[in-house]
């Protein structure tokens, strides 16, 4: 019973496709396949609008938003109403074309990632064997699609936080491929699929996980920062830091356009948490044997949660990073650090079972990460300060 | 034919007062404000939005920065001559549909400060306001108040009609003259066809001449 | 004249010759902008972002105070000083109070000076910790901070809103004393409140007072000099975070601060980091004062008899009053001719004359800086343009 | 090392989190309209006129004396004064307010002209709920909108409307006395010589 | 893999296109019917704090951000060349991993050379 | 150190300035020192460098007005009128001000002393006055002076950046000068009353009447 649950999804695509003419079979399948996620990540997103405002309200000593609908719940609904019915204003010495373009291109590339992640066992749009390389190609036309509103604006704030987004975007945007490629030495495969079900066997009680291997924490961690930074996330949201430059690239966009941008970069954020999922928590996997009855697209959306409450979590705490210090951190610290990780995977991978490679390649990364953070505060004050009394 | 017509007619407007209804209420329901604050009554406006009294909980805390992406324009305290073509100016930059709220006294009128030189005597002078809320400042109580108002002015308004709101109809202005600044006083004073005095009020004064002294 | 030396800033290349430079980018940061506290505005010129050039722009909030004033008589300009910083209303009553105090000669009774000491020192604790909030919005937060300060804020407005009827615009000090008395049971929820208060002061320290993040952007940031500080005018937690040893409730002892022990906080960098922190300080001496007072507060009147309110007219002269406000020295200099309303009415704003310095904090340092410097100058519109 | 004050942090807003479900003092939202927080007894929003008894035109303690118009720092009430005289409380003719306006969009809510009142005749409501959407109608207050009951000042500023009461009530006091002392007096003289015709201002109604 | 295993995708970018343009065209629509666009020279004008804008934003910006593009290419380029590396891992002998570490230090000496030119620090 | 010996000490070190001390009669008691605009600059860097006095801290700048009043005293005098000796009442018309003001105090950080009061006074009233300005000695003078310029019209000669502080670029009055007469925008002043009234009628008149 448990797995006709688990495969529910699958069973009752395949008892469609029985009814479908054999020339139409592959069009409807990947129509089959590609609408339940085309409603499933919108509605998350409004889910997880409100979500938001409603813990950092929780967070800040009061409600949030619980007027509009039950509990507050259908404020995405009268934000959407709203965002459809306002005006669109175009600044007259906009680059017409591509101001229009631009959160189309972004809300394009964030679906195109799904193609390649696991919701579930066997629930995926397509197996590509070289998927986890399509995914970061793919993903970064985001920020292609952030510089193309920046620039086009032609307002100089849009413009300072186009450039910032470029930057940033393209400095994180090695760290997040280097740390996954510890994952793809231990699974010898790019296929997204293949890395999941690797994960998804257990010894004992235990997942394979990867983050539970030194080298694995270390890339999980390193992933989740990165991937913080991509999707333009405090304490990471520099190219639209409200208090420096007021919206950064999105300044100039209103009505439906500006809705456009945060459906956008909410999905990037939930398409890069899947796939730290993916390659690092054991995908749709049960975090114990015994609790594989639950279904497997639960566990993703579980964890997918979890990550996005994570996220929730540190904006509602964290101040934004400088430029200076976010370029320092990505090229001296996450570069470095994520290379020294693949040097401690290849280690992991040479020495043989047991504790002394634990012991070894934890040694490897640690002194890495203390000897690189010391290199960050080398030039700097930083520290904290006693006060003397005037007597 | 006749009953035909009749009930064709009730279905479709049936159709428009539920669209109304929905428009009237997404609208209402997510009323952004413009991140502005001016003077005193800004203070109040941020404690409105904090934790004791808690705007979010009508979906109005996301303050936008950027007057493209608001609906609101909560003109919260004394806008100088200096200051008010910035205004104005970022109230025309806001899209339509956009309400003002005008907060504490010199909002409305200037308030204590309206005889100053350098103190515009209300914001209304250059550009529509929906809703007043006197006070110096206004408690924030009060802006809620006000806010709730202002649902109820927009859950009140026709989508077609000659009795629609002005950025419904494409007849009525969406911008209005941004002033310039003269050698002693902005140029126009006032924008004549936003702002109407009644024009009882100063011989009501005229009467006082004996009483005052 | 060594301290006047301006910071220059080392572009790579020249802008004018060289024709591969990059241009500058003329920006204008306000009045509308997030974080200028108000209707501030910062005409900006960068560098990709480095600040290569900055001119402060005042006077989208003179609302022309000093001139009003000169037809108001003594009293009538009371509420008035409530809307200079409208953060503090309660300082700015004292500050005047005390200017016209100076002007005529009116002794003031013991209660109603306690009862000054503790509203004035509610009121710097709710400004630093909402200063600190606005400085952590600055930053970048997503309004935490802030929320923790206006909770606590809230909690001393409404001890505020008990004594006087009002949250933010008091209008409690009259020249001679205090409006009213504090009503029953008013001292007794002013002392939960402020037993409570190192509790926040804890909380908020945990938040943020180690946060590596925070550390990273302020510390080194937005230098001034003891010298500087001096030469250009410098007061308050300004001043004393670039090591001058300024305290007006200890170099005057107006009122009646010296029969308190508290301790001035002194930084050693100048930077905003060093604001930040001799803010946080200084709340905690607060709270010692507060529990001093609290100890001592007398029975007896709080207006002085032979002060009229009504049809007050002081002698020919004029006078210089100052104390310590929340964002540095505070000053009201009256003229009288024996008329009624003053002759001329002159506010020395804190927040105006700290600013002298932003010029040079700012240059060379990027926008994101700019936006925390500002923060940490503890500016109120209100009063800078007046 | 590095990120244990970001940590630190976490675990503050974590805590708040959590504890916005158990603890009120981690939740301090008052979910105004609803929920109002007590009325402060001190608080003071828009000046209120104080009248006497039921009749709101008699019972008025305002007689116009235009001092409150030269106090108030904005200028925003206007008083004219009435040619005839009424009676007060008292019984003794005084001056009222043919109009009394106050414009609201101006009033700075200083309590000034309540301080200078020697009449105890105007005093601060705690009437807060007044945005309009009329500017010109719905700001500027008239007598009877300014006029408020005894009873209501009482209700909301009990202590000092006591304080207020008791005041009155100890000066109509003496002026009793002094009434009686003068009609006793009178009547003395009036034993001696034959009364004059009444004044016409004493008639009463 | 078949062809039409990448038609998923193909279905996938309509889709998301429809769900990007589909709004817009409802948005369209909209404002065609009941609420009129209306531009004027204030209105659509560049947003600057409310002041006019002046001066363009289209300048020659700073280089400093276009070299972190740069330097980006080299890395992303040498990423790609892990990548097949990484697949391949799992059957490597030692020597062959030796190799790869060259590689790998490589990138180091890339990176540690873009450090000492100054290129990664920010102004 | 009082004004008296800080007097002293500058005529010895500052040779040929002309200085005053102005009584101040209120109970306040804060006297002040008029400087001569020709040695200002020079009595002022005394002030700041010089090592007993020390003001290193200049606190507030401030600007006055004082337009030309006229008062009249009435004294009787012996005149010959036709030859004979009379009590005549003559009226003695005195002129007072005619001049703006800056006045400067200054305090010593270092030897927590102060106020010391200067003074500087114009010629005349008219809108091209100088006096020299103290900002090159004082930092914090920089925008108060800016400010002076801005509303009362002071030139401040040796001023870095004098521009206007709060008024527009292209405003032309200065408008805390007593005589400044401010914009007629008295359109709706329902509960107007003396000098407000008057204004609203003044409007009411030129607009032609209601």
């Amino acid at each position: 019973m448990p797995q006709i649950i688990d495969q529910i999804f699958v069973l009752l695509k395949h008892w469609l496709m029985g009814y479908i003419p054999a020339l139409l079979q592959p069009v409807v399948s990947a129509i089959l396949s590609v609408v339940p996620v085309l409603i499933a990540f919108p509605l998350l997103f409004a889910i997880t609008t409100v979500l938001e405002r409603k813990g950092l309200g929780r967070m800040q000593n009061r409600y949030g938003p619980n007027r509009v609908g039950p509990f507050g719940f259908l404020q995405p609904m009268a934000d959407g109403i709203k965002s459809l019915t306002k005006e669109d204003i175009i600044p007259r010495t906009a680059d017409h074309l591509v101001h229009l373009l631009a959160p189309v291109v972004i809300v394009i590339a964030s679906f195109l990632v799904y193609a390649v992640l696991p919701i579930g066992r066997n629930m995926v749009i397509v197996n590509l064997n070289a998927g986890v390389l399509f995914f970061f190609a793919v993903g970064s036309m985001v920020e292609l699609s952030v510089f193309m509103a920046g620039w086009s604006s032609r307002s100089k704030y849009s413009l300072l936080g186009a450039m910032r987004a470029i930057a940033q975007m393209i400095s994180y945007e090695i760290p997040l491929v280097l740390a996954s490629i510890v994952v793809i030495m231990a699974a010898g495969s790019l296929s997204t699929v293949t890395i999941v079900n690797l994960q998804a066997t257990y010894t004992g009680i235990w997942p394979h996980w990867y983050v539970f291997t030194p080298w694995g924490l270390t890339g999980f961690v390193i992933f989740m920062i990165a991937a913080t930074a991509e999707s333009n996330r405090c304490p990471f949201d520099l190219p639209e830091g409200e208090s420096e430059i007021i919206a950064g690239y999105y300044i100039e966009y209103s009505g439906f356009k500006f809705a456009l941008f945060f459906l956008g970069e909410y999905l990037g954020m939930f398409a890069t948490s899947a796939m730290a999922i993916t390659l690092f928590l054991g995908g749709w996997a049960a975090p114990f044997s015994f609790l594989t009855w639950i279904p497997s697209y639960v566990w993703f959306f579980t964890k997918l949660l979890a990550l996005i409450a994570v996220f929730i979590w540190i904006r509602g705490t964290l101040p934004r990073l400088r430029m200076d210090q976010l370029m320092n951190f990505a090229w001296k610290f996450m570069l470095p650090l994520s290379l020294i990780n693949i040097f401690a995977a290849g280690v992991w991978h040479y020495m043989p079972a047991g504790i002394s490679r634990w012991f070894v390649v934890t040694l490897i990364v640690a002194l890495a990460c203390i000897l690189l953070s010391r290199g960050l505060r080398r030039n700097k004050w930083f520290h904290v300060r006693t006060y003397r009394f005037a007597s | 034919m006749d009953e035909q017509l009749k009930s064709e007619l009730s279905r479709q407007g049936v159709v428009a007062t539920s669209l109304q209804e929905l428009y009237n209420w997404g609208r209402k329901s997510s009323l952004w404000p413009l991140n502005f604050g001016l003077a005193c009554c800004a203070i109040e406006m941020i404690a409105t939005t904090m934790a004791r009294y808690d705007l979010a909980r009508f979906g109005a805390e996301v303050f936008r920065p950027s007057p493209r992406q608001a609906d609101l324009m909560i003109v919260a305290g004394t806008v100088t001559k200096k200051m008010a073509p910035q205004v104005v100016r970022l109230y025309n930059q806001m899209p339509e549909p956009k309400y003002v709220i005008s907060m504490g006294a010199c909002a409305i009128s200037g308030g204590p400060f309206k005889q100053g030189y350098n103190v515009l005597k209300g914001i209304d002078r250059y550009i529509p306001v929906d809703v007043y809320i006197p006070g110096c400042p206004p408690r924030p109580e009060a802006l809620i108040d006000a806010f709730l108002l202002l649902q109820k002015k927009i859950d009140e308004q026709y989508l077609t009609g000659p009795n629609r709101p002005r950025h419904l109809n494409a007849d009525m202005p969406s911008e209005f003259v941004v002033p310039e600044f003269g050698e002693h006083d902005l140029e126009p004073t006032q924008n004549r066809d936003v702002w109407k005095v009644p024009l009882v009020n100063i011989s009501i004064a005229g009467k006082n001449e004996s009483g005052s002294d | 004249m060594s301290v006047l030396t301006e910071t220059t800033v080392a572009l790579s290349s020249d802008p004018t010759t060289d024709p591969n430079a990059s241009q500058l980018l003329e920006v204008s940061m306000g009045p509308q902008h997030p974080s200028t506290h108000g209707v501030f505005r910062m005409d900006v010129a960068l560098d990709g972002e480095q600040v290569v050039k900055l001119k402060p722009v005042f006077g989208y909030l003179h609302r022309n105070h000093e001139k009003i004033a000169e037809s108001q008589n003594y009293l009538g300009c009371m509420p008035y000083t409530d809307r200079l910083d409208y953060i503090c209303s309660i300082t700015n009553n004292w500050a005047y109070a005390l200017a016209v105090e100076t002007l005529a000669g009116i002794k003031v009774p013991e209660r109603a000076e306690y009862l000054r000491v503790i509203t004035g020192e509610l009121t710097r604790l709710q400004n630093h910790a909402s200063l600190i909030g606005f400085l952590m919005q600055d930053m970048g937060t997503s309004g935490t901070p802030l929320m923790y300060a206006f909770r606590e804020r809230e909690k001393i407005l409404d001890l505020f809103e008990a004594l006087t009827g009002a949250r933010m615009m008091c209008n409690y000090m009259r020249f001679g004393g205090c409006r009213v008395d504090a009503p029953a049971g008013w001292l007794q929820q002013t002392q939960k409140v402020i037993d409570a208060f190192p509790k926040f002061l804890d909380e908020f320290e945990s938040l943020l007072r180690t946060n590596e993040i925070l550390m990273a952007r302020t510390q080194g940031v937005g230098r001034v000099s003891r010298e500087l500080a001096i030469n250009a005018g410098l007061t308050g937690p300004m001043a004393r975070a670039s090591g001058v040893n300024y305290d007006l409730r200890k170099v005057d002892s107006y009122g009646i601060y010296d029969r308190f022990s508290f301790r001035v906080p002194l930084g050693e960098f100048g930077d905003v980091y060093d604001r930040y922190m001799i803010r946080l300080l200084e709340m905690r001496e607060s709270v010692e004062i507060l529990k001093q007072a609290m100890r001592d507060i007398p029975s007896g009147p709080i207006m002085d008899p032979g002060t009229k309110i009504r049809g007050f007219r002081p002698k020919a002269g004029e006078a210089y009053g100052r104390i310590e406000a929340p964002k540095g020295e505070l000053g009201f200099y009256l003229i009288s001719d024996g008329t009624g309303n003053p002759y001329r009415f002159r506010v020395r704003p804190p927040s105006l004359i700290n600013l002298t310095v932003l010029e040079d904090m700012c240059l060379g340092r990027n926008v994101a800086d700019i936006v925390i410097i500002l923060g940490s100058v503890d500016i109120v519109l209100g009063e800078v343009d007046r | 090392m590095l990120g244990q004050g970001i940590l630190k942090g976490l675990i503050e807003t974590a805590r708040n989190f959590f504890g916005s479900y158990v603890n009120k003092d981690r939740l301090t939202t008052v979910q105004f309209p609803e929920e109002r927080l007590p009325q402060i007894e001190a608080t003071r929003d828009f000046p209120l006129l104080v009248y006497d008894g039921t009749d709101w035109q008699q019972g008025l303690r305002c007689v116009a004396c235009l001092i409150c118009e030269k106090a108030c720092p904005p200028q925003c009430i206007f008083i004219e004064k009435s040619t005839d005289k009424k009676p007060d409380a008292t019984g003794k003719p005084q001056f009222y307010p043919a109009r009394f306006d106050i414009d609201i969009s101006v009033c700075m809510s200083c309590q000034i002209c309540v301080e200078v009142c020697p009449f105890d005749a105007i005093k601060m409501d705690v009437e807060f709920e007044l945005s309009t959407t009329d500017r010109f109608g719905g700001l500027l207050l008239d007598k009877q909108q300014l006029a408020k009951s005894n009873e209501y000042y009482n209700r909301i500023h009990p202590t000092e409307a006591g304080a207020v009461d008791a005041a009155l009530a100890d000066e109509r006091a003496k002026a009793e006395a002094k009434l009686r002392q003068a009609a006793e007096a009178k009547a003395a003289a009036a034993a001696a010589t034959p009364p004059p015709p009444p004044a016409e201002k004493t008639v009463i109604q | 893999m078949t062809n039409h295993s990448y038609l998923p995708i193909l279905v996938l970018l309509i889709g998301g296109a429809g769900f990007a343009i589909g709004p817009l065209v409802l948005a369209w629509i909209w404002a065609k019917k009941y609420s009129p666009q209306k531009s004027g020279p204030s209105k659509n004008a560049v947003y600057e704090c409310g002041l006019e804008s002046s001066g363009d934003a289209w300048i020659k910006f700073k280089p400093g951000y276009y070299l972190y593009a740069i330097v980006f290419l080299i890395f992303d380029v040498e990423a790609v060349f892990l990548l097949p590396f990484a697949v391949a891992f799992g059957g490597f002998t030692a020597a062959q991993s030796i190799d790869m570490l060259v590689f790998l230090l490589l990138l180091v000496a890339g990176l540690v050379w873009a450090c000492e030119k100054k290129i990664l620090s920010w102004s | 150190m009082n004004l008296e010996a800080i007097k002293s000490e500058i005529e010895a070190n500052v040779p040929g300035c002309q200085l005053e001390i102005i009584p101040n009669t209120s109970p306040s008691a804060q006297h002040s020192l008029l400087v001569d605009s020709a040695h200002a600059l020079t009595v002022a860097s005394f002030l700041r460098d010089g090592a007993t006095v020390r003001l290193d801290y200049c606190s507030n700048v401030t600007g006055i007005d004082w337009p030309v009043k006229e008062v009249s005293t009435k004294t009787k005098v012996k005149k010959i009128v036709d030859g004979v000796e009379k009590d005549v009442d003559e009226v003695v018309k005195t002129q007072t001000g005619g001049y703006l003001e800056a006045v400067y105090h200054l305090y010593s950080m270092e030897q927590r002393q102060g106020p010391v009061i200067l003074r500087m006074r114009t010629e005349d009233r008219t809108d091209r006055v100088h006096l020299p300005s103290f900002t090159p000695l004082w930092r914090s003078a920089d925008f108060q002076e800016r400010e002076i310029f801005d509303l009362f019209g002071i030139i401040f000669d040796g001023h870095p950046d004098l521009r206007r502080l709060l008024m527009w670029e292209g405003f032309v009055d200065h408008p805390m000068r007593r005589d400044y007469v401010d914009p007629d925008d008295y359109e709706y002043e329902p509960t107007a009353h003396d000098e407000v009234l008057k204004r609203a009628r003044e409007h009411q008149s030129a607009e032609g009447g209601l």
